[in-house]
């Protein structure tokens, strides 16, 4: 836990971060869905329409999500 | 869209999380894809935490400063310091080098801003600093996220 | 702490959320209040949709300037255009006047931020452009967010 509030410290989102942290969990889930369904990836427009949240929402979420794990199967895939 | 910004800031390290917040809002109208959101963003991380750290050792009164140009879907951007320069740009670019190993510097910078980029160069000149460059084109914005 | 930066872009209504944005950005490592967050926004928002629209007519391409210190828990600020100016400052201050009215202005913008920041001021030259400076203070960081 220590780490996580202090990976979104950094972030500098602390008294917003379980509700971010929330929300990016969902992005995750909704962009998964729908690349299931489409085949490819949604533009954060479609993504903040399926959650039904605002675009700057989606912004605020999706750097919680940074994550340097996903960053190196990225690279190395 | 035609857009075009201009962010400077100091050197320490809480302004990463601003160049990326910043450079982030900047792109929106482009509806970008969350993927291409992180990776535009990840080279921005990159090339300011290099500035910060490497250019200026987060001296706190030094100047980082980012430029940033939609055209249509293109965007192009510098990140600027005029701090401590590259000693040899060719090794610095290669996977895995780094001068810092002592702070737990992976050396992957350059390597993961090229890879997220269509295009990136890098001019440096010791002791007065150094430009890194580049260009990433993201997917046309389409018609259903056009009208929303 | 100390902070400083500075921001610009080229006036188009998207740029309005950009400035938003960032600001926050800029500001979260006071660790405010999301009242206080709210409060700064609105200022900085107010401020820069009338560089925008009333300085500059949305012309895409005259700057918008920014400029941003933090000493401590203040934050001081300078929104600045080179546009039209404003011809009687004291007037457009008070509460609901606009000179556009047929544009849905509530003319409450100059109101909103005198009341959300700690002192405001303004200045402006007919064809020249205007400057408007605000100072906030935020409450204290605490110990106990310092240390989460
Ligand atoms: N802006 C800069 N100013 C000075 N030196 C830099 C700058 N950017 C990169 N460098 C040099 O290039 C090396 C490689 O950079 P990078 O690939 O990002 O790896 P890392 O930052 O992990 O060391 C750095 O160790 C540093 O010596
Ligand atoms: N940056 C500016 N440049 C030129 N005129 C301005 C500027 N800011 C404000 N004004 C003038 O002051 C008036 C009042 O501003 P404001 O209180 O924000 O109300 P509103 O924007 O709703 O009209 C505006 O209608 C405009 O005439
Ligand atoms: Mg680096
Ligand atoms: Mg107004």
């Amino acid at each position: 836990v220590g780490e996580i509030q202090r990976f979104l410290r950094d972030d500098g989102m602390v008294k917003v971060s379980r509700s971010i942290r929330e929300l990016s969990f969902k992005i995750r889930h909704a962009t998964d869905d729908y690349i299931k369904k489409h085949g490819k990836s949604p533009s954060i427009s479609e993504v903040a329409a399926v959650l039904e949240v605002t675009v700057d929402e989606i912004i605020l979420a999706s750097d919680a999500l940074r994550d340097p794990a996903s960053l190196h199967e990225k690279l190395y895939e | 869209m035609k857009n075009e910004m201009t962010l400077s800031f100091v050197a320490i390290e809480e302004n990463e999380a601003l160049a990326r917040m910043a450079m982030t809002c900047f792109i929106t109208p482009l509806d970008p894809t969350i993927e291409e959101i992180s990776e535009f963003k990840t080279i921005v991380s990159e090339a300011v935490t290099n500035a910060i750290i490497h250019g200026y050792e987060c001296d706190g009164k030094s100047q980082v400063t980012l430029h940033a140009v939609i055209d249509d879907n293109k965007v192009s951007m510098t990140i600027s310091d005029e701090g401590a320069g590259i000693f040899d740009i060719e090794q610095a670019m290669e996977p895995m080098f780094t001068t810092r190993p002592f702070m737990e510097r992976s050396g992957m910078g350059f390597t993961i801003m090229e890879s997220f980029s269509d295009r990136l160069s890098v001019e440096s000149v010791i002791g007065r600093g150094t430009v890194v460059k580049f260009e990433k084109t993201f997917s046309p914005v389409t018609e259903t996220s056009r009208m929303r």
